[in-house]
């Protein structure tokens, strides 16, 4: 991967990401050790505070762990803790559009989650 | 503050100015071309080179031509020269300093006169000193002294020749040396430019002189168109 | 964070001997300059008499041209190290004004010990030239042997003058650095004093009221290093790369 | 103790204020890039900081010491820019064999393997090199000091494409093997983005910004819509920069918060900037931009 400096996410974002789809191919599996904020800094030519910074929001979301003075490792189950995070953030994502078009074309909320209800029981 | 006095000052300072440009042009276009490791070369090549030269000359055996004499001796010199004039104008014969003496003779003349005839440019460079004798025979005892003879400290006795007298008939003929140069080359140490300054003024010059003393019987008189002389 | 700490000792030290390797260009000047001293000059002196129709010229060589040649240089040289390219090259290495000036000082002294001891002995490279050359007679001379003591006040006397005329050059480039004005307006100074005479009166006090040359050494010591003194104080407040 | 602490700095060439009031504080370790439209002062503050010109007023500390003439500073710290010039009676090798007389840290190994990576001469002057090859080895200088504060101002002016890349990535790598505080000078923020930690943005000889890069890079956002709607949003707003596109829609640069989420919600079209976008937008003179010369 090459870190797009133009993109609208920020580099750290990019870098989490980044080894969020490293993880979902089990290229880490559980408890295994995860580059150092250095070697990402290396491998993707960034800084290091940036890299760090992409390493703590995985820590923030419990998908890392840290070792006091041996570094980074997968947390158990952090394949399955990102696949619901995306999961959970790309249904977010969907609703806010449909409230978004709902409100453009003036439909209410009864009637949005009317919709919701007729869809559920069509599938 | 006139405006010749300026043009004078510009003029005096032109060599300066025209000197330190020449030099800093040197240095610009050498300093800038110049190659570490080469330069090194050159400075010990040369240092060593001006060592050697030094080292060299101090150690060739030298054979002075000429002897150069100290200050105290030129002065000592002097000395001799006033003192032994001295003691000729008193005509004090025991006292004269014998290492003058270059010439003796006595010569015996017809009549009464002695005429001195001098032949040469540089009249007082001889003088004549005449002492009477209570005597009736036609002898004239002389005798030729010259004193100390040293210019720049080198002493030229040897070197600077002398009078030559001759006589013809009645008459004393003072013949002085044909025209001659002598050159020499010295070195100093110091820096010509603080000699003036700093090193003690020399005695630079002891002019020597020839002096001829004759004997004369009373009886004969001298004839001296050129006024050699003194007593 | 480790932060180095060097003494200003250590960094005069590294600076003289950057700007020794730096500057040993000037070995080119300083050879062409003697070789002209001694070729060109030699006879600082001749004085002639004649006795008894005899004429007795004696002819006095010494390395006085060289001097002043090597003294012209020595001028250059201290306005030329002030200009703006040798004092931006000094702060590409570690530097202060105060460690470039003392640096400078001591470059020039060293300079002026090798020109000095140089211009001494050129002096003995037109003794055996003449010697081998002069068709007139040769008048021995005090050597180093007959005389070592004016031998070394000799070397010490050139070597403090030609540092002297190094820090006039020195002064009057940092001069120059400073303010343009400033230098035009220490020339004119200088030339009034030359009219009016106070000048010729100065250098006498100073040069010539000696008696011996090491006076004369101290004095221009004493003048050399006040004069670098008050260029590094001007310097002070001169910028770099502004 | 902060590497750099500057209070309130000023300076001034003759008429014109080159710094007008700069503060800021530089922690330990960070590579920070300085950045700025030309003359914006970015090189004035630089050969402050490394002690090659005194400031007028305020304060200044480097390393605790005002840099001016301090033999300290001056020997932890190294200012690399395109007036750095060398002797040219040394040749290229004999100026890196006098270095380390110099400055104590000094590594041969690093200097010696970019110099030949980069195909430098070592017989060559450095008053003779190309611009590009001239730059190279004044940045080969910079590193190889590894010295505590190194400053590059437009370090890479003249060098070539590939030779540039190779340099940030020298840089880098140096960085990560010997942290120190690094501050690179450019009005190319895009080239040095990914490098940096901080930004220290400059403008008109004040600080604008002085932030990390992330946080400069949330600072603005664009806001695109009707005319009215955009008004209504920004409203009370700093707007940075604003252009009228075909008559109807309206797009500005205005500080982000967490307001404009509404706007989001309400149909506003909002675009996140790039940094160097920001350090654009932020020190641009007029509001319209280059536009307002075609209305």
């Amino acid at each position: 991967m090459i870190i797009n400096t133009d993109s609208t996410k920020p580099i750290y974002v990019q870098i989490a990401e980044w080894l969020e789809n490293e993880i979902i191919a089990e290229r880490f599996t559980d408890d295994e050790k995860v580059y150092s904020q250095y070697q990402l800094a290396e491998l993707f030519n960034i800084n290091p505070a940036t890299a760090a910074k992409g390493l703590t929001i995985l820590v923030e979301d419990k998908i890392l762990y840290k070792k006091r003075g041996l570094g980074m490792f997968v947390a158990p189950e952090a394949k399955m803790m990102i696949l619901e995070k995306r999961r959970s953030q790309t249904l977010t994502k969907m609703v806010t559009d449909i409230v978004l078009e709902a409100k453009r074309l003036s439909v209410t909320k009864a009637e949005l989650i009317q919709l919701i209800h007729n869809c559920e029981v069509e599938i | 503050m006139s405006i010749t006095t300026w043009m004078i000052v510009l003029l005096g300072l032109l060599p300066a100015i025209i000197g330190v440009s020449i030099v800093l042009y040197l240095i610009k276009k050498l300093n800038l071309k110049g190659k570490f490791h080469l330069n090194k070369i050159t400075t010990i090549t040369y240092f060593s080179l001006l060592i050697a030269c030094g080292v060299i000359y101090e150690i060739i055996p030298k054979e002075p031509t000429v002897d150069k004499l100290s200050n105290e001796q030129l002065v000592q010199l002097q000395t001799e020269n006033n003192s032994f004039q001295k003691s000729l104008l008193k005509l004090e014969e025991n006292k004269l300093n014998q290492k003058f003496l270059k010439e003796e003779w006595s010569h015996e003349i017809n009549g009464n006169t002695l005429s001195l005839e001098y032949k040469g440019n540089e009249i007082y460079s001889t003088r004549v000193f005449v002492e009477w004798m209570e005597t009736t025979d036609q002898i004239i005892e002389g005798k030729v002294y010259r004193s100390n003879l040293n210019v720049y400290g080198l002493n030229l006795d040897q070197k600077v020749p002398l009078h030559r007298v001759e006589w013809t008939g009645n008459q004393l003929v003072i013949h002085e040396p044909s025209v001659q140069e002598l050159s020499f080359d010295r070195f100093s140490n110091r820096l010509y430019s603080f000699n003036q300054v700093l090193y003690d003024e020399e005695i630079r010059m002891v002019r020597g002189q020839t002096y001829i003393h004759l004997k004369v019987p009373k009886h004969i008189e001298i004839v001296d168109p050129l006024g050699l002389q003194m007593y | 964070m480790f932060l180095s700490n060097s003494s200003l000792f250590s960094v005069v030290k590294a600076q003289v001997k950057y700007k020794i390797n730096a500057y040993n260009g000037l070995i080119y000047s300083l050879i062409i300059l003697q070789v002209l001293g001694i070729m060109l000059g030699g006879v600082a002196g001749s004085s002639g008499t004649s006795i008894n129709n005899t004429t007795i010229s004696l002819n006095t060589s010494t390395i006085d041209l060289s001097f002043i040649f090597v003294s012209l240089l020595a001028i250059s040289v201290g306005n030329l190290i002030t200009t703006k390219a040798y004092r931006y090259d000094d702060f590409s290495f570690v530097a202060t004004r105060l460690s470039s000036s003392i640096a400078n000082c001591i470059v020039l002294l060293i300079f002026s010990c090798f020109a000095g001891v140089t211009t001494y002995f050129s002096g003995y490279v037109m003794r055996l030239i003449l010697r081998v050359n002069s068709s007139y007679e040769f008048v021995d001379s005090p050597s180093i042997l007959n005389d070592p003591l004016s031998f070394l006040l000799t070397i010490i006397a050139i070597i403090t003058i030609l540092w002297m005329f190094s820090s006039i050059g020195y002064i009057a480039g940092t001069l120059f650095q400073k303010h343009k004005l400033l230098f035009f307006g220490a020339v004119v100074i200088m030339v009034m004093l030359l009219i009016a005479g106070t000048w010729v009166r100065i250098s006498e006090a100073i040069f010539v009221e000696n008696g011996s040359l090491l006076i004369l050494a101290m004095k221009t010591i004493v003048i050399t290093i006040s004069l670098f003194v008050i260029s590094t104080a001007i310097s002070k407040r001169l910028g770099v790369r502004t | 103790m902060n590497v750099i602490d500057c209070q309130k700095v000023s300076k001034g060439f003759r008429r014109t204020n080159a710094l007008e009031s700069i503060s800021f504080q530089l922690t330990d370790q960070k590579i920070t890039g300085v950045i700025g439209r030309n003359g914006a002062g970015k090189t004035t503050l630089l050969k402050i900081l490394a002690g090659l010109t005194k400031h007028k007023s305020g304060e200044v500390n480097v390393f605790g010491k005002n840099p001016y003439n301090n033999l300290m500073v001056s020997a932890n710290s190294i200012l690399v820019d395109d007036q750095m010039t060398f002797p040219d009676s040394l040749t290229l090798e004999e100026l890196l064999r006098s270095a380390p007389a110099f400055y104590k840290r000094w590594d041969a190994q690093l200097a010696s393997r970019l110099f030949q990576y980069f195909k430098l001469d070592s017989k060559q002057q450095h008053s003779k090199l190309s611009k590009g090859a001239r730059a190279t080895f004044n940045m080969i200088f910079g590193l190889s000091t590894r010295c505590e504060l190194t400053m590059f101002d437009e370090p890479t002016n003249g060098m070539d494409e590939a030779v540039r890349t190779d340099f940030y990535r020298a840089l880098l790598k140096d960085y990560i093997t010997h942290p120190r505080s690094i501050l690179i000078s450019s009005h190319h923020l895009a080239e040095i983005e990914h490098l940096l930690e901080d930004i220290l943005l400059i403008h008109n000889g004040n600080v604008v910004l002085h932030d990390s890069i992330d946080e400069v890079k949330e600072f603005a956002v664009a806001v695109q819509g009707p005319i009215a709607d955009v008004e209504r949003w920004t409203a009370g707003e700093k707007v940075f920069h604003s252009k009228i596109i075909d008559g109807q829609r309206l797009y500005v640069v205005v500080k982000n918060n967490l307001e404009l989420e509404r706007a989001r919600l309400e149909g506003a079209f909002i675009q996140v900037l790039s940094a160097s976008e920001v350090c654009m937008y932020v020190t641009s003179e007029t509001k319209g931009g280059i536009d307002d010369v075609f209305k």
